[in-house]
């Protein structure tokens, strides 16, 4: 049986947080399809994240980010670019969502491989209840930054 | 229920001098049952650390008691937990938004802030009724922006006045601001009608909830006003707490008053930038020993009900009231019908010290003075009143023991 | 004895999961000893009641307990016990400071408060290893009165550079606020040097002692301060309170902050009149509980002695720094010799939260974060670090299993 | 044995409370020798007092007040414009001193009577530490008020 470290650290988590998928330079406003983009901090450790999230066509989207923090944040951030590339933007919604209930379920919850794919790995950073903030940091500057994508497109489709 | 509770109050068995103790002061502050002890010691002893900073063990058990202390406050007056914040007492959550909107006056808080500038064009309106926590920082505000004050009048029979509430309370009203319940009268205000007319002139709500709260059943969200403020001290909970609770979009866009630690996101030598409600009026480390034992005194009222306590407390107060009315040369202050179980009277021809002293040799504990009330008593023509404010640790026996003492008073000091 | 007294935090034998645990998190909240939990008990059992404002005779206990309390602190930190003016925490006590010259500045508290009174000439200074605590809230003084905020920077040991201090404390300078000891760096800074300069050009003193007053002999009046604040949580006392320090004709003139009941000498409805230091700073119902149990807790300080105190977390400190020394990869955030036993560090490769976590899996309290200074940490270029804090109850074998997990850190994380 | 209400409220106590010597209009500027006069207030109760001290020559004073207040602190005003009709200034700051040390005493000490006359009926007072302020309210007006009345005469000798 693993101690409570190696469930929390899993190997994806560790080899995700120095591999760091999707941290390259933003594209800013030099981005040519409506894209949204979020900074987000996390107050007790100033660990902080910008992401950019750019809707390539109706289903599929491109992830950047910038930023520093913790394995939990940096892998997470990591997993999220990884998964945006294999995923349309309704899946992406999907997993988000999945994501933010496995976080919130304080270990109770088997994780669905199915839908959450190498995001799974971060179930035991639910028993943590002060690294549930790391684990979602980029998740809540994605849904932010996609909300600002999709409301972009809005306004082109009504321009 | 009622009979039985008592002996969860261990301070009950206290006796002053040879007398058992009657303790009718709950309007200053609240006794506290065991199980709210036993909370301290508990947190003390077992988890104790400081919140919100750590991945230790021991900071996160801490973290999780004092967020739930929201979630409890929330569920005893309504609205979400992030609309509860912690303070030191009601004073500092009252002077959170008077001071507030002091500093959005002076530029502080940004565009955000805006809707609460006063100026020498606006008016606050208070009470001829309130405790001086709820009237001292509102003068200070109304000096600081010229914004002029103004009052709703108190009748003979300890009600509010509202045959002016159209002209006292008009469009230039920015703030109405009032107890839910008088501390010394134990009138219950009509909420209602004063947030309609101050719904009518886009006038902010300010309740000042420390007497009905622990005593009757309220719902913030149901009285529809936009900032409240109670102790903890007197619903059963430890000293050293209050809360203000705050419609989220307001308490967001308020300025903070105290700055520091945990209530920032960003801070560097030039500025800093403040993390939104609750935190954002939580500076420093916070009293988290206290939140958990207020959980707990939450916890025990919510079995014992609310709406049990209110109706138990008016059974005494119908029999402090029927007492007193036998005894010659008493006087109450407010006789309003829709009260709690607080009652301040005048002893004709014997100070109010002197009546609370001779009360004290028989064991039974009232307040006596102004009861922070001074402009009520000048109201009344006096300067003190003594106070029987009872509980739901009280009995029908702790209001014959007051009320035997009381009838001796005037015979003691020679008085006819 | 410091074998012996560890008996006495009944938290020390607490488990995290598998292991014992090894606080050394005292630089955010000390522990309690069953005896400072005892006083809690006791007076919520047997003299709970409104201090202050009645006769009866629960009031009158627990009016002495709190007055005890001042008597206690004056013993522990000099001065006379109305120099003690009971707050929430250090944070609102420096607040009060910053708040009340801002309010004097503004024209409050009359000709007596012109003294305190602020404009675009002057200036504030601050160092660049405050706690947020005392940065903050001397950046919204300067904002709101124009005067100009200038810091003394640190130097690489974690010192202040002193180089310049002639020229940024100057005749400008009304002000000169820092703190005694560093939370993050364990510094222990020139108080007398500092004092010094602010004499010469005529700057009030206010020296934040939340990591001074808990670990070394401190005497307020020795060091010829104006004000100071800290916390007593952080000195084994409970949460919930803190204490505002300072000198009585300067604590009589600065205008109030917090306004509300018992701070006042006369209220009508058109103004107040506010009582001398302490009981103008202390607006409402004041942590009474808290300020037992704190005496409860310097007389427990007292009996082990200060200087006690300090020598052996002088030692403590000596095990950790030579051990860390040891392991490759880690540096240490300040290194000066005039220090406390607070250790703070940066791994190299792997994160301060994971640091900390790791940590907590072997039982091992650390904080982890910027510790409420993130000028301090960006001076060093690090968003974060983890700290190790000790304190009278710590010893050899809780160093040892520090260091033990801290080896194991890098390479958990597959860094070398 | 008397009960601790009967020691507190001694028969002279109740009696002075009544007779409220030297409690009569106040004669303000004008008065014709060099006095003073002190307002204090009890924030507990409200209860205040304004007396007045007037230096009738080098050795003797009359003191007048107004105020209200609990028994104990009107029944002190009493006897200490009592005291003062019968008393020197030297003897008057005596009493002063003394009757504050009794006050102070927590009722471990005896009252000397023939220094403190009526005064001492209040030994009863300094067992009841919330009633020592009620007892000395008038006594601290005293003091600020003669502190007056004699910076007052120092001035008009050196004019
Ligand atoms: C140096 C220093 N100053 C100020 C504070 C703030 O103290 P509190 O959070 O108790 O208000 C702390 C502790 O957090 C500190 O270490
Ligand atoms: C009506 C009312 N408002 C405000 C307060 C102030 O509460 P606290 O002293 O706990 O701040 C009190 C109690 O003292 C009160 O009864």
């Amino acid at each position: 049986m693993s101690t409570p470290m190696e469930q929390l650290y899993q190997q994806v988590i560790l080899d995700q947080s120095r591999a760091r998928i999707g941290n390259t330079d933003l594209l800013r406003d030099s981005a040519q399809a409506p894209h949204g983009s979020s900074h987000q901090v996390n107050p007790t450790c100033g660990d902080e994240i910008e992401l950019e999230t750019e809707l390539l066509d109706d289903d599929h989207l491109a992830v950047r980010w910038t930023g520093d923090g913790c394995s939990i944040s940096m892998a997470s951030a990591s997993v999220l670019s990884e998964l945006a590339a294999e995923n349309s933007v309704a899946e992406m919604l999907q997993i988000e969502s999945a994501f933010h209930e496995l976080m919130h379920s304080r270990g109770t919850m088997e994780a669905d491989e199915g839908i959450l794919g190498d995001a799974a790995a971060f179930t035991g950073v639910s028993k943590f209840p002060a690294r549930i903030k790391c684990a979602l940091l980029s998740w809540m500057a994605f849904k932010d930054a996609l909300n600002q994508a999709q409301a972009a497109r809005e306004e082109k489709h009504h321009a | 229920m009622f009979a039985r509770l008592r002996g969860d109050f261990p301070i009950l068995d206290a006796r002053v001098g040879q007398s058992p103790l009657s303790y009718l002061d709950s309007g200053a502050t609240s006794q506290k049952p065991q199980c709210v002890i036993d909370t301290f010691i508990e947190y003390f002893q077992q988890r104790n650390a400081a919140v919100h900073r750590g991945a230790h063990s021991l900071a996160v058990d801490a973290t999780e008691a004092f967020e739930n202390g929201r979630i409890a406050v929330a569920e005893l007056v309504g609205g979400a937990p992030e609309q509860v914040c912690w303070t030191k007492n009601a004073t500092e959550a009252l002077n959170i938004v008077a001071m507030g909107i002091d500093r959005a006056s002076r530029g502080f808080g940004g565009q955000a802030a805006e809707r609460f500038v006063l100026g020498p064009e606006d008016s606050i309106v208070v009470t001829e009724m309130e405790h001086h926590a709820n009237l001292v920082p509102w003068q200070q505000l109304a000096a600081s922006t010229g914004a002029q004050l103004r009052w709703l009048p108190v009748t003979e029979t300890g009600e509010l006045d509202l045959s002016s509430l159209e002209t006292i309370v008009d469009d230039s009203t920015k703030v109405l601001a009032f107890t839910h319940v008088s501390n010394v009268l134990g009138t219950i205000n009509p909420v209602e009608r004063l947030v309609a007319r101050a719904r009518e002139v886009g006038a902010y709500v300010v309740l000042d909830a420390c007497q009905s709260v622990p005593h009757m059943p309220v719902d913030f969200t149901d009285l529809d006003v936009d900032f409240a403020a109670f102790s903890a001290h007197k619903a059963l909970g430890p000293t050293g707490l209050g809360v203000l609770w705050g419609r989220t979009e307001l308490l967001d866009a308020l300025p903070p008053v105290l700055t520091g630690g945990s209530m920032i996101t960003t801070v560097t030598m030039e500025g800093a930038q403040f993390m939104p409600a609750p935190q954002r009026f939580e500076a420093g480390t916070q009293p988290v020993a206290e939140v958990a034992a207020f959980a707990t005194a939450i916890g025990y009222l919510a079995e014992v009900g609310l709406e049990q306590i209110f109706d138990h407390e008016r059974e005494l107060a119908g029999i402090l009231l029927d007492g007193i009315a036998e005894i010659p040369g008493i006087r109450v202050l407010g006789t309003a019908e829709n009260r709690i179980g607080t009652v301040a009277f005048d002893v004709d021809g014997v100070h109010a010290h002197d009546v609370g002293q001779y009360l004290d040799g028989q064991g039974v504990a009232v307040r006596v003075g102004h009861h922070c009330a001074q402009p009520l008593h000048r109201r009344f023509g006096v300067t003190a009143s003594t106070r029987a404010s009872t509980y739901l640790y009280n009995n029908a026996e702790d209001c014959q023991r007051f009320l035997t003492a009381l009838a001796e008073v005037r015979p003691f000091f020679r008085v006819q």
